[in-house]
């Protein structure tokens, strides 16, 4: 098949790509495991575990447990804090020749926009993404992802701080995705990425306890697919041309197409890392191969075409 | 401290070439890799993410011992039925194909010369001790190591004839009686090693298996100063350090290191259980 | 195994069931197809397609996709209308011998209380099950199911005109489910159904289509389990003794066991049953089997008794 | 009308006895029931529910036209594959155990002396046309049936000799013009329609296969008066008329009557297609 008419290097935002496709946050560490495994020029981007002002180490085990076509987590946003991933991390990822993304997170306001200042002093790094679904965060998380009114004044605290762009990732544990990623967009948000894992539970009978520690983790893979696509295209009908970063689920070149039909300008792949590393190169193939056979020749002419379907003839009773 | 192997892991896809059941749920699995791999310079305590073709339903890949490795092309699993996952393994037949990593992690430290390895391995904790017999029996002597093998019942000793073949000495243990000691394994352990302390004989111990015994084996050898390293299990989805799932709580600097890069093999001491 | 220590027989609320089991709403239809596949004397109860004042004709097609693990549907609540309902399928369900749970639905205030009074003219109902979670109707519909002023209205009011217990399902997405369920509940309700199907989407990449024709479906099955259960548990924590009939994914014994630990009073199976009819009937067995195994000796016993994780010993640092 | 079966359809159990390819993805499934079943009363057109031990991923079952029952405990199907399910069936091996529900739905009106019916089969509609041709050479003779088939290319024509055996009359066309008439189907059943009605000649129309072709015999019957029976497809969950998902559009009282319950096989006259 001469694919070689589809060019795959594609923008979000001010951001330029040489794929559509990011690594996830949390599903890559900070890249240095994958390149034994896969060639990381081949990526898009990456974007990075969480990172907060200080070290964390994260929550009991078990931490992780499968589910029909999922898995929950509970990692605990472990991370390495903002000084050693300046120090030790950024530089590797800087050297890789592709977008280097930022995941970050705080506590409270305060440590938000300490952690978005302090990573400004970071060189090459492209987005900062903001995450603000900390589900396994005690105090007052739930509230950053899921008011639009604090989401609003987060992400504008973080905005006024920052040089870097700041794409904010939205939980989809809010009742209303759209008011969420308005808010965040009249704050000052370069984009949006979406969506973040969705709470979830699982019991072991035979202990009658739950499968991870916290009780409750974060669900991600295939499973979520079909609920993650919804919230990419409401958003996108909103919010025509507002940058998002789909996500959730997608592991081949199928996922992806629809990702960008419903309105996403750019994907991240995450939980298919962790069972085939090379799974990102494999499912940029399969895109390049799908658009040219459907007819794109490149990612961003598929954004947001989903096609109305052709009204019924008319019920004549 | 563990050792770790100097060849790194890799992905790569293995067609199953045979299956052979081993009775009550146990079989192994011998695969054929379709490119060169570095399982050849495998530790034993090393493990091999595997996942066959097998639709979304199941996610992760499941972590298994690596049991054995002819060359850079051929190498086995030990499994058990436990859950989804090792049910499709079981099921699985020859020219089957299978996502392979490996070999992951950090292994046993072999053995040398002066000190004796005792193989202490409850159930489906035999793979790396069969294997680390069967290296050191053959590098340092048959003496260099002890197998202290556990069950509930006698079907769930296996492969007592390689041990015989190799002149291995076997402590065996089952619950019910039916083979060896009645009891647990450690019965037969504690005994062996207040020995050795009598006799002034070096010995360290070398642990796989459910976690009951891995911490009655880790207090054994605290207790008698004796060094001890344990092949852990946790939950894994990646199996080489990024997913952050297989968290083992550790004493030190940070309250956690990773069974997957940092293990699955730890020191004792290290092991921060209670 | 001798499981016949194991006494099935539970209650919801003042309602009697012979077993946790009611076959779910709009995946039984009324029963009568499923009397040629299994022996419905087994179930505990059947909760019918949900029933609106007048007939309902239902959406265009395509009205299903499959997904990981899960389906999504577009039905559009076809039925047969309330007096269909009374005259030529109630009398079928009341000579079952089972527990029969009437789900019904309104397009606003005034046909939700038509419907509740008139559904109190049948004999024999035992549950009516109030679906407020129409994402398939466009007016106002959505406000039913996520605001929970809006839905102590309707319910108080439905309450009013019924002699019949009022179970209202609630809607997964709501952002705040135990909200919901509080606020349900001093508007009168006897207890919660949770939950009800989550809205999502899948796109036909080779048309850019949507995969059904209303372009968002309510996705069910295994899928979705892990969000089912959290909710139920989430709920059962914050109202306890509340009635909760917990549904989502429900596909065998262990599934079964894990709803009733999170807190659960009975169950609903829906989805499972379309590739098995006789779903219900094998995952009774395996629930007696499993409650045998684990020590209890009736489904009661296991309700809500989730244990706690030991904690982990402190970190020495 | 359709013609529906007076046996209800049950669940059951099945393994593979045989999964025979027939190339260009084509398979045929051969079933034994571990019990008795309706199957060996099926009507022509009336299909089965099958899925397999697939793990939850695949959810719901596929829909299949019972291709031949030889008796109450033997049946097979056709398929073709084309996603995920399909692929999973064309990989089926002997002693596979599938879930079955059958035999469904209503199926084709048998041949009667007098009338004459074009069985018109596109691709993978060619099963219960081919059970029809067979059944009714039999019973009422060769000449009450004539088969039009087409499909892209050569390879799509399959089991051409049984036709041949039966004596039966075959009219084939290819996209490709590999074989028989280059283009559509449709092209020799105009042409066949066109001169009955010359001849004063009784036929009605059998039509199973892709939408395009289903929509054109459709308008050809309508336009020439001609009875026209049509198996149609719709995505299906449960397959017995409880998910109300497979609604096709009618005219008449109500906008959607059920393909699972109310077809397939449905009147040209009352499918509301624009
Ligand atoms: C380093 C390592 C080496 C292992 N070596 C062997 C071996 O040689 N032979 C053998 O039979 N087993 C071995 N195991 C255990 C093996 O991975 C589990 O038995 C297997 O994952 C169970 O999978 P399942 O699909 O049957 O169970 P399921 O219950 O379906 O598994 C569900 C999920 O839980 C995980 N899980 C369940 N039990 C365990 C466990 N004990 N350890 C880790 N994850 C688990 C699975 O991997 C999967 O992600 C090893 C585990 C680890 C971590
Ligand atoms: C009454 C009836 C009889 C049929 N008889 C045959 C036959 O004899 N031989 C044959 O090869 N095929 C037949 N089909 C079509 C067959 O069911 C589909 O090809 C098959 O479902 C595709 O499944 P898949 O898993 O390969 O595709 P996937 O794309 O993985 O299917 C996803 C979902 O869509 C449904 N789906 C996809 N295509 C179709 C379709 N064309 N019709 C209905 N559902 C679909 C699947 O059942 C499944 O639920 C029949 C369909 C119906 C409704
Ligand atoms: C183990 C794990 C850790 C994650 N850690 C983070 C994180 O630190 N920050 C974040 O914003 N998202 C995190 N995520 C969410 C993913 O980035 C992604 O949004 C989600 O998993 C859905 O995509 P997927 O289905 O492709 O995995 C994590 C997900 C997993 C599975
Ligand atoms: C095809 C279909 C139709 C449904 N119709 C209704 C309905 O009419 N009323 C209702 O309250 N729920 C309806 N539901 C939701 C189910 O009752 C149930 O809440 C949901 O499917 C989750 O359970 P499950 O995963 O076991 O299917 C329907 C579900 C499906 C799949
Ligand atoms: S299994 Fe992923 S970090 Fe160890
Ligand atoms: S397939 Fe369920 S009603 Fe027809």
């Amino acid at each position: 098949m001469n694919t070689s008419a589809v060019d795959l290097a594609t923008t979000f935002g001010p951001v330029g790509l040489s794929t559509p496709f990011i690594a996830a946050s949390g599903c890559f560490a900070y890249g240095e495991q994958f390149a034994a495994f896969t060639d990381l020029s081949l990526l898009g981007g990456i974007s990075t575990k969480g990172i907060s002002p200080l070290p964390r180490y994260g929550n009991p085990v078990p931490r992780i447990c499968e589910t029909a076509s999922g898995m929950l987590n509970s990692i605990g946003l472990e991370n390495v804090g903002l000084e050693v991933f300046l120090s030790e991390k950024l530089p590797f990822l800087r050297e890789q020749g592709l977008s280097v993304w930022v995941n970050f997170f705080g506590t409270d306001f305060e440590t938000y926009i300490e952690c978005a200042r302090g990573l400004n002093r970071g060189q090459g790094i492209d987005v900062l993404e903001m995450n603000i679904s900390c589900p396994n965060i005690k105090k007052g998380g739930i509230e950053f992802g899921t008011v639009p009114e604090v989401a609003h004044r987060l992400t504008k605290a973080c905005v006024e701080v920052s040089e870097i762009p700041i794409v904010v990732k939205l939980s989809p544990n809010a009742g209303d995705i759209v008011g969420m990623a308005q808010a965040v967009k009249e704050a000052g948000a370069m984009g949006v990425s979406l969506i973040n894992t969705i709470t979830g539970m699982a019991i072991d009978v035979h202990t009658q306890m739950p499968r991870i520690a916290t009780t409750y983790g974060g669900l991600s893979g295939p499973a979520i697919k079909p609920i993650a696509l919804r919230m990419v295209h409401q958003v996108a009908r909103a919010l025509p041309g507002f940058p998002i970063c789909g996500m959730g689920g997608i592991s081949n070149g199928e996922d992806a197409l629809e990702f960008l039909l419903a309105g996403a300008h750019c994907l991240q792949v995450g939980t298919a890392c962790f069972a085939e590393p090379g799974a990102i190169v494999r499912i940029t193939d399969e895109l390049r191969n799908l658009l040219h056979r459907v007819g794109f020749s490149t990612p961003s002419e598929a954004v947001g075409k989903l096609k109305t379907r052709p009204q019924e003839p008319a019920w004549s009773a | 401290m563990a050792y770790e192997a100097g060849v790194s892991a890799t992905a790569f896809t293995a067609h199953v070439e045979r299956n052979r059941p081993l009775g009550a749920g146990y079989f192994v699995l011998e695969f054929a890799a379709t490119c060169e791999t570095g399982v050849a310079d495998v530790v034993p305590g090393q493990f091999a993410m595997v996942r066959g073709d097998w639709g979304r339903d199941l996610l992760n890949p499941r972590a298994f011992s690596v049991f054995e490795a002819a060359d850079s092309r051929h190498f086995s699993i030990l499994g058990k039925v436990f859950g989804r996952g090792t049910k499709r393994l079981a099921a699985a037949v020859p020219g089957e194909k299978m996502t392979i990593l490996a070999p992951l992690g950090v292994g046993f430290r072999p053995a040398r010369a002066g000190v004796t390895q005792l193989l202490v391995a409850g159930g489906v904790g035999l793979p790396p001790l069969h294997l680390q017999a069967k290296r050191n029996a053959a590098a340092v002597g048959p003496n260099a190591v002890e197998v202290f093998y556990g069950g509930r019942t006698r079907d769930d000793l296996l492969l007592l004839e390689d041990f015989e073949a190799w002149g291995v000495k076997t402590h065996l243990a089952t619950e019910d009686g039916s083979l060896g000691t009645r009891g647990y394994v450690t019965k037969p352990l504690v005994s062996r090693v207040r020995e050795a302390a009598q006799r002034g004989e070096s010995v360290e111990l070398l642990a796989c298996g459910p976690t009951g015994m891995l911490q009655a084996v880790r207090k054994l050898g605290l207790d008698h100063g004796v060094p001890t390293q344990l092949c852990l299990e946790e939950h894994m989805a990646c199996g080489f350090g990024v997913c952050l799932g297989c968290a083992v709580p550790v004493y030190g600097e940070k309250p956690y290191r990773y069974c997957c890069s940092d293990g699955p093999v730890f020191d004792a001491q290290e092991v921060r259980w209670s």
